[in-house]
């Protein structure tokens, strides 16, 4: 077998290509030739490292030293001084508060992480299934075929306590279960990677860095409730993950740990990937079926639930990519091991993509109940330039925002809706000072009128009716009744729409009242922005 | 890309790859050390490497890694290279490219420190 | 029974049927939850949110619509919470909707106005004006002629999308984009009329607001000027039940479907939806007719009436009974043709006598009385969502029984039921089949012994049904014996593997229904046909159960019912047989009076009975054979020399035209009396509106001109007239007006308690007199004339959707006629280049008989080699083209295959 | 119908089966070919595929990615997910807009460029962002910035 003395782990996550990662790599790979040492050094292009702010990032093996911003002129020092005399280039490292990294895991943003879900991304080339075995990839899986029952993966699955990672928490085991004691010849398990918060890209991060992660989730999964064959439906505008998830589950149906009976068992599962086509809406479950099956991605009625009636009316479990991502840790190595995560109601880890006004904004994993404030503080490094801490938003279009006098708050599936904030999928997005709460909040509303999918009237109609009346406050225009009808109309929509997106729309409203009634006060009152945003038409 | 018939077979690959993994991991048997301090020699440090590189190929050895950091001061004398194995380290200067593969044979692959040239040794 | 669910609603505890809808459950105890959206089978989205309430334990507020009750249910229907959620959804709605109700047509026929009384909404305090009342864009309606679209007054709630979708299953509107500014549209906001919309006005009855409006409606009043009345529809032999307005000038202005009831379940085509109109036309006959030297003058009823009995009389003095020809119709009541019956055989004393079934169905009488010992559809319209397999031959299924191709189209697209079609044209129901089948026209004894013969060969027989329930079955097998299927496939133009496909597909499944028309019946083979569609049936058991048999559909709104009471040549009321002495003495003790003992001319052969001599008057009730008849060249001619023609009509039709006395009738939607659909279900009309004072009921007229021949006719009213006839026959003997008005029933129905018959055959108990139905050994004919160097196409006529008969209402009904203003020849592609033709020419069509000149239509609906004419247009008719080759024993004419040339003219 | 356009749809639809869940498929890999969904492509796929030409016009116009016209030679997305928006998108975009003197989503009177926008490209730790011709994401964008690299594709 051939060796390399260096593994040089370029990330090749989007953020990173985005930032001018292939230049650097392209440089590299001509320096590497330039030196005679193709045959010594090994690039490796990885998922997510994780600080997608200090991109693009290079990892080298043995010794981890992390180089940040990289350039394609970079190359040539770190072939020269690292990879021929062993010295590292210390103007690329990592740097905070006057402190200098070598490696990754003595920064302070890594040293509160806990990684469960991101086990494998940014350490293993996710176009190479034999670097996922050999991280014990798929050893779930044929455990749970070759010497568990159904009913034994679920059982685990149970008491670990995994809950559903898409945003509203319900429990995966019982999912499973339900799925399971469904009478059918043909079921259905679905992944939903249509990741539509914006300002998150877990799932998209876990997808492009470990595929494969996935891949033996579902087919647990499969295996679990009895269904043969999965879909992923991904979001068209994640080529990259698209093209990963491609070659993973090509190699894996090559290596038999896909398709007709698996590993020499009677156990066959397959995947396909369903591209969607741009509409957040379809991340609604059952929105996400129809689009599976070709058709407009409107929400369907429920019940009947996907587990009863799904994809082509058969029983579906429709998992969230994180969800999947943490199976076959939890099978390998149990559900106390999950447990001693999280807290006792939200076990295990959660990813969070830090995002905003954050000096090291990027992909993050931490145990469920890690206070907003660590994230935001210890992990994240504050916020830039002398700035405050505002708010944070979490849960995208449908969650709500966390205000600084709650910033100890533990992060997990109990405690944000008593803020009247949401977990959702797991974006987090810093806000600063300069941030005006209306216009955040009409930002969203925005984004919602612009994603309804127009079937049911309080979504269509009532999303589009606040949004008019934050614009006139927006403007100076509005008066306060329009805060009362705004809590009221917004009510009515959570109330009576047909699906989740309606009835988390006007979150993001009701919350920024809720915590910054004062800031639309001034804008109604005073005719005046706090932050300085708006422009307000009409003036006092 | 072979069809994996069953979970030894999957265990056997695992194992494998992991060997290929071995530049990343934590835990390997072997560490050696090598690294050029003074730059004139740089050129006899690098046919060092290569001797070692080639020798541990040849053997087909891959549970190691190699680390170019020194663990010494500057007062040694290169070409160095030093040997880490069962929480041992041992430190070899003023080598040549033949005595740096009879190194790995012996003491690398056997375990058989070359107590003639070892200038000096440590517990981890 | 379901199981039953405890639920409690607003604190009192009910039961419920599991699977019930918690609006289902609240209409079940009278309470009123408002919808807008909701329409069972055709909208059941919840996209309105108005019919919300609140469940126990689940957190947000429910749709009744389509949340289903469960057991230990508390619901609440009325809280503040909940009257806040529907008043806001509400204002929500009206926040664009134009407040213009005193100027809308829909006023008072608008759930959004109703709810908006309801809820006391003045003004929806989200109101924007600017974007209410601005002025509409531009949509793909505003070209049409029948359907009228408001975007502004739409509100979404997609009723109109889910009629196209799940009623006529055309799918012609959909909902485009996205979020708010989503909208009901066509492709690319194509015009209507360029998509496949057929007109049936579906998605208007569904629509709640004023959006979408049938055009022809619009300023003609308001709802609660109108008065409506439920009657059935005088169009084809679906007899689908629809609800008649009429202004108060007695002007009928509009159409809808009567929901909830068979056989079309609130559906109608464009005819029935649009097709009133021709009712209130001013060219309606008013004043009986005399001609004078070749000119019609105004007569009184009196001397009319006089004159034509004495005339009659006359004729009847001087070269006997049987030198007279009666015709009854198809498009006239039960009661009418009974007594036109009555009246040609007990006061003229001829079973000369027959309507235009000759023309369409009497292969379908002949042949499946023949095979089954009853020559009527076995199956009800309802039992298509029980077939498996749909095996529809010769039938434009969805341009001539469109309500029945909505019903195949919904089996096929909900059930996944499949669909064979075998149709010398592509036509619209072929384009929905899994198996389309294009043979030659005269072709289809070599198609389906093609298919028998894989059939047996391939041993898909059913055995014991054949054993058991048939006979004649070896006389089939001989046939079949030295039957070639490459010769099958060379006769018919198809390949081998088709047939052998259809044939396994049809044979195979569970539940095969077999649907055919004129296709079949029109040749002079047409009881070759019908006797091997029966084969077919017979031999794979497919018949005698639920989603079986077959169902040859009727193509007037009365044809069978004129059957049934006896205006044939052949038979009494009931097919009792004329040349059965023991039912010819039960009618001459009940009529009281002696009956000829001869089976009587069919009307097919008038026109040679007329040149030799031997027919010299003609008595005609609403039939006009001066257009329908094949050759009608010829007619013409021997009609001309009759001696005398008198003609009830509601217009001057082209009969009328020639004919010594014209009587003016009452049309179908001003008549009481009874129809009966192509399934055998009778059906009651009521008046719609009042004629002029001056017309009578067909029946009356025949009664007047009875009375004055000698024989006293004397009826109160058309209830009268049916009880006689119930009490002669015994098919129809339980069925009375006083059950009508509950509901529809199907013949054979002995007796006052029993149901009606579904199924005819069932489990295999024939008519015939052993119980057993006849297998026959068919072989095939070729058509009469088959193409040669001088005539070298096969020309078939047929109907299409927007016209009717000889367009005597259709062309009087301002948006058909405008739609299809003219008759125009289908050429295939292929043809039209080798003949240099452009879609628009003008050209020459030549037959044997004569020439038409019309407009071609370049249309891949007719294979090579053969061209298709519609027969509804008397100026440019195709019977002039048409043979009048006839089968030997139905006497049906050969429309649907003759030779001919075609050339630019 | 176009001949040249119909192999790109057969590709897709041998690829893809003709049932109708692979409709969105068919769709995505007709555009990548042909750059947008012109009508006559879509009424063949609908005659293929069996599927009413008004269920394709509805799937077609409710997905952002599909495209009825034709596209500008250069599409330039700039990203209004929440950490472009917090970081200054929407300048990014009004500059874009203005220097090409077009409004979001029109196409400049040449047919050469477009600008549009994202709900997020989900390199949020790059923000504000804009992607050319959907592959070249540019991060870290200041109206100044933007403005460069668009003059580079001029």
């Amino acid at each position: 077998m051939k060796t390399y003395r260096i593994h040089a782990l370029v990330c090749a996550g989007t953020q990173c290509l985005a930032a001018g990662g292939n230049g650097f790599k392209d440089a590299l790979v001509e320096e590497l030739k330039q030196h005679g040492l193709t045959e010594e050094v090994l690039i490796v292009e990885t998922g997510c490292m994780g600080s997608c702010q200090l991109g693009p990032r290079m990892v080298v093996y043995p010794e981890g030293i992390m180089y940040t911003r990289l350039s394609p002129e970079d190359a040539k020092e770190i072939v020269e001084e690292d990879f021929l005399k062993g010295r590292p280039v210390t103007r690329l490292l990592w740097k905070q508060d006057e402190k200098q990294f070598l490696t990754l895991h003595e920064t302070p943003f890594f040293a509160k992480q806990t990684r469960i879900v991101l086990r494998n991304c940014g350490f293993i080339n996710p176009e190479d299934i034999t670097e996922c075995i050999a991280q014990g990839g798929y050893e779930s899986l044929a455990r749970c075929i070759t010497e568990m029952t159904p009913k034994d993966v679920i059982k685990i699955i149970k008491d670990s306590g995994l809950r559903g990672r898409g945003g509203a928490g319900f429990p995966t085991g019982l999912k499973w279960e339900l799925a399971n004691k469904q009478i059918s010849d043909t079921k259905y398990i679905i992944c939903n990677a249509d990741e539509g918060d914006p300002g998150a890209y877990m799932n998209r991060s876990v997808l492009e860095g470990d595929p494969h992660s996935v891949l033996e989730g579902m087919a647990i999964a499969g295996y679990a409730v009895g269904a043969q064959k999965g879909f992923i439906y991904i979001r068209a505008e994640y080529p990259l993950a698209i093209k990963r998830l491609e070659i993973a589950i090509k190699q894996a149906r090559m290596s038999g740990l896909l398709g007709k009976g698996i590993l020499g068992t009677n156990f066959s599962f397959d995947v396909e990937l369903r591209m969607g086509a741009g509409a957040f809406v379809c991340g609604e479950e059952t929105a996400l079926i129809n689009s599976t099956e070709g058709k407009r991605g409107e929400p369907r009625k429920k019940p009947p639930y996907p587990v009863e009636s799904g994809l082509f009316g058969k029983p579906t479990v429709i998992n969230n990519v994180e969800t999947l991502a943490n199976v076959s840790v939890i099978i390998e190595k149990g559900a106390d091991f999950f447990r001693q995560f999280g807290t006792d109601k939200s076990p295990g880890t959660k990813a969070f993509s830090l995002v905003g006004k954050v000096n090291i904004a990027g992909l993050i994993e931490v145990p469920l109940g890690t206070p907003l404030r660590t994230i935001v503080f210890d992990i994240g490094g504050g916020i830039p330039e002398g700035h405050t801490f505002k708010a944070a938003q979490t849960g995208g279009p449908s969650g709500g925002v966390i205000p600084a006098k709650h910033l100890d708050i533990p992060m997990d599936y109990e405690n944000l809706p008593q803020l009247g904030a949401i977990m959702g999928s797991g974006g987090l997005i810093v806000m600063d000072e300069t941030s005006c709460m209306v216009d955040v909040a009409k930002f969203f509303l925005k984004f919602t009128v612009d994603e309804s999918c127009g079937k049911c009237v309080p979504c269509r109609e009532g999303t589009r009716q606040m949004l008019n009346i934050l614009e006139k406050i927006t403007s100076g225009l509005g008066t306060m009744e329009d805060l009362d009808l705004l809590e009221k109309l917004g009510n009515v929509i959570k109330q009576t729409s047909l699906c989740g997106l309606g009835q988390t729309a006007p979150n993001p409203v009701l919350s920024t009242l809720r915590h910054f009634r004062d800031e639309y006060i001034a804008h109604v009152k005073d005719k005046v922005c706090p932050a300085n945003v708006c422009s307000m038409k009409a003036k006092k | 890309m072979e069809k994996i018939k069953s979970i030894d077979e999957l265990r056997r690959l695992k194992e494998q790859s992991q060997a290929f993994l071995k530049t990343r991991q934590k835990d390997v048997k072997v560490k050696i050390y090598i690294s050029v301090d003074k730059e004139e020699n740089t050129n006899a440090s690098r046919d060092v490497l290569l001797a070692v590189l080639d020798e541990l190929k040849e053997r087909d050895f891959s549970d190691f890694q190699i680390i170019e950091k020194a663990p010494m001061g500057s007062d040694i004398k290169e070409p160095f290279m030093a040997l880490e194995r069962d929480d041992l380290v041992i430190y070899y200067s003023n080598i040549t490219p033949n005595m740096a593969r009879e190194i790995i044979v012996s003491h690398a692959i056997k375990g058989q420190i070359v107590s003639d040239w070892v200038s000096k040794r440590s517990n981890l | 029974m379901s199981e039953l669910l405890n639920v409690k609603i607003d604190g009192k505890s009910y039961q419920f049927h599991k699977g019930d809808t918690i609006l289902k459950a609240c209409k079940q105890i009278g309470l009123d939850i408002p919808t807008l959206c909701y329409l069972e089978g055709i909208s059941e989205e919840g996209s309105c949110s108005l019919c919300v309430v609140e469940i126990k334990g689940i957190k947000t507020l429910q749709r009744a619509c389509i949340t289903e009750v469960a057991e230990g249910m508390e619901i609440t229907t009325n809280s503040e919470a909940i009257h806040e959620a529907r008043k806001t959804n509400l204002e929500l709605l009206l926040a664009h909707h134009p407040l213009d109700c005193m100027t809308c047509d829909k006023d008072s026929d608008c759930v959004l106005q109703d709810l908006a009384y309801q809820f006391g909404i003045k003004k929806s305090q989200f109101l924007d004006e600017k974007d209410t009342f601005s002025c509409p864009i531009e949509t793909a309606w505003d070209t049409n002629l029948f359907i009228q679209f408001d975007p502004q007054k739409c509100i979404l709630c997609r009723c109109c999308v889910g009629a196209c979708e799940n009623q006529a299953v055309v799918e012609a509107i959909g909902i485009a984009m996205r979020g708010y500014k989503s909208v009901v549209s066509t492709p690319f906001n194509l015009a209507l009329e360029q998509t496949n919309c057929q007109f049936c006005g579906a998605c208007v009855q569904a629509c709640p607001t004023g959006a979408l409006i049938e055009k022809p409606r619009i300023g003609k009043g308001k709802i609660f000027k109108f008065k409506k009345t439920e009657t059935v529809c005088a169009y084809c032999g679906v007899g689908c039940n629809l609800a008649l307005y009429k202004d108060k000038n007695d002007k009928l202005v509009m159409a809808r479907g009567v929901t909830n009831k068979e056989p079309n379940r609130g559906r109608l085509c464009v005819k029935g939806r649009y097709g009133y109109e021709y009712v209130n036309s001013f060219e309606r006959l008013t004043k009986p007719l005399i001609k004078e030297d070749g000119i019609f003058r105004e007569a009184s009823w009196e001397e009319a009436l006089d004159y034509t009995a004495n005339r009659l009389l006359e004729i009847k003095e001087k070269y006997g009974p049987d030198s007279i020809g009666v015709l009854g119709s198809a498009r006239c009541t039960n009661e009418d043709n009974y007594i036109i019956q009555k009246f040609a055989r007990a006061v003229v004393g001829t079973n000369n006598v027959d309507h235009c079934a000759r023309l369409c169905h009497s292969s379908t009488v002949t042949g499946l009385g023949k095979a089954f010992g009853a020559g009527a559809a076995t199956n009800p319209i309802s039992d298509i969502e029980n077939a498996d397999v749909m095996f529809i031959i010769g039938s434009n299924t969805t341009e001539t029984h469109p309500v029945i191709a909505q019903f195949i189209k919904e089996n096929k697209k909900k059930r996944g039921a499949k669909l064979i079609v075998c149709d010398p044209r592509n036509t619209d129901i072929a384009k929905y089949a899994d198996i389309f089948i294009q043979h030659y026209p005269g072709t289809d004894v070599a198609l389906l012994n093609a298919m028998m013969k894989i059939i047996v060969d391939q041993e898909l027989t059913d055995k014991e049904f054949i054993a058991n329930h048939t006979e004649g079955f070896e006389n089939l097998l001989k046939a079949l014996e030295n039957f070639n299927l490459d010769d099958a496939s060379k006769i018919t133009g198809v390949d081998k593997k088709l047939i052998e496909e259809a044939a396994i597909v049809y044979a195979k499944a569970p539940n095969s229904m077999i649907f055919y028309t004129m296709g079949i019946t029109q040749h002079h083979v047409g009881v070759d046909n019908v006797l091997s569609i029966a084969n077919l049936a017979l031999i794979t058991g497919h018949i005698g159960k639920e989603g079986n048999g077959i169902d040859p559909l009727r193509g007037q709104s009365n044809v069978q019912g004129a059957c049934d009471v006896g205006v044939l040549p052949d038979v009494y009321t009931g097919y009792q047989m004329v040349t059965d002495e023991f039912a010819r003495k039960k009618f001459e003790d009940f009529w009281k009076v002696d009956l000829p003992k001869n089976t009587g001319y069919a009307v097919s052969q008038f026109g040679d009975l007329t040149l030799e001599g031997k027919l010299k008057a003609v008595y005609t009730m609403g039939e006009n054979p001066m257009v329908t008849e094949a050759d009608v060249r010829h007619v013409k001619e021997s009609l001309g020399k009759l001696e005398f023609l008198a003609v009830q009509d509601i217009f001057l039709s082209e009969t009328a035209e020639i004919a010594d006395v014209v009587f003016p009738a009452k049309a179908a939607y001003e008549k009481s009396g009874t129809f009966t659909n192509t399934e055998r279900r009778v059906q009651l009309l009521r008046p719609a509106r009042n004629p002029s004072p001056s017309v009578k009921d067909d029946w009356k007229i025949v009664c007047e001109v009875a009375t004055r021949m000698g024989y006293s006719m004397h009826y109160k009213d058309e209830e009268m007239i049916w009880n006689e006839i119930r009490e002669i026959t015994p098919s129809l003997k339980g069925i009375t007006y006083e059950r009508l008005e509950e509901n529809s029933l199907q013949w054979p129905c002995p007796d006052e308690a029993h149901p009606g018959t579904k199924i005819l055959h069932y489990n295999g108990s024939f008519k015939r007199p052993n119980g057993k139905a006849l297998i026959s050994g068919v072989e095939f004919h070729p058509p009469i004339e088959i193409p040669d160097d001088k005539y070298p196409f096969i020309l078939t006529t047929g109907r299409m959707l927007f016209h009717y008969h000889s367009r005597n209402e259709t062309r009087r009904v301002k948006v058909l006629e405008n739609f299809v203003p003219e008759n125009f020849v289908e050429v295939n592609p292929e043809d039209a280049e080798d003949l240099n033709l452009k879609n628009k020419d003008m050209v020459k069509i030549r037959t044997r008989r004569g020439e038409i000149v019309v407009r071609v239509k370049i249309s891949t609906k007719p294979k090579k080699g053969v061209i298709f004419v519609s027969f509804h247009f008397s100026e440019t008719n195709a019977n002039i083209l048409t043979i009048n080759a006839l089968d030997p024993e139905a006497k049906i004419p050969e429309y649907k295959a003759c030779a001919c040339a075609i050339e630019k003219f | 119908m176009e001949s040249e356009k119909i192999p790109a749809v057969d590709k897709e639809i041998r690829k893809w089966g003709t049932k109708h869940e692979s409709l969105i498929q068919v769709l995505h890999g007709t555009q990548e070919s042909l750059g947008y969904l012109p009508e006559e492509v879509l009424t063949y796929i609908a005659k293929k595929m069996n599927v009413s030409l008004s269920k394709i016009y509805g799937v077609v116009t409710f997905y952002n990615f599909f495209k009825l016209t034709k596209d500008a030679e250069h599409v330039i997305t700039t990203c209004l997910g929440t950490a472009c928006y917090v970081k200054g998108g929407e300048a990014i975009l009004n500059a874009l807009c203005n220097r090409l003197d077009i409004k979001p989503n029109e196409i400049t009177k040449d047919g050469r460029f477009t600008v549009r926008t994202v709900r997020c490209v989900g390199c949020c730790g790059f923000a504000p962002v804009m992607v050319v011709d959907g592959k070249d994401i540019h991060g870290k964008l200041t109206p100044e910035t933007a403005i460069d690299i668009l003059e580079k594709y001029m």
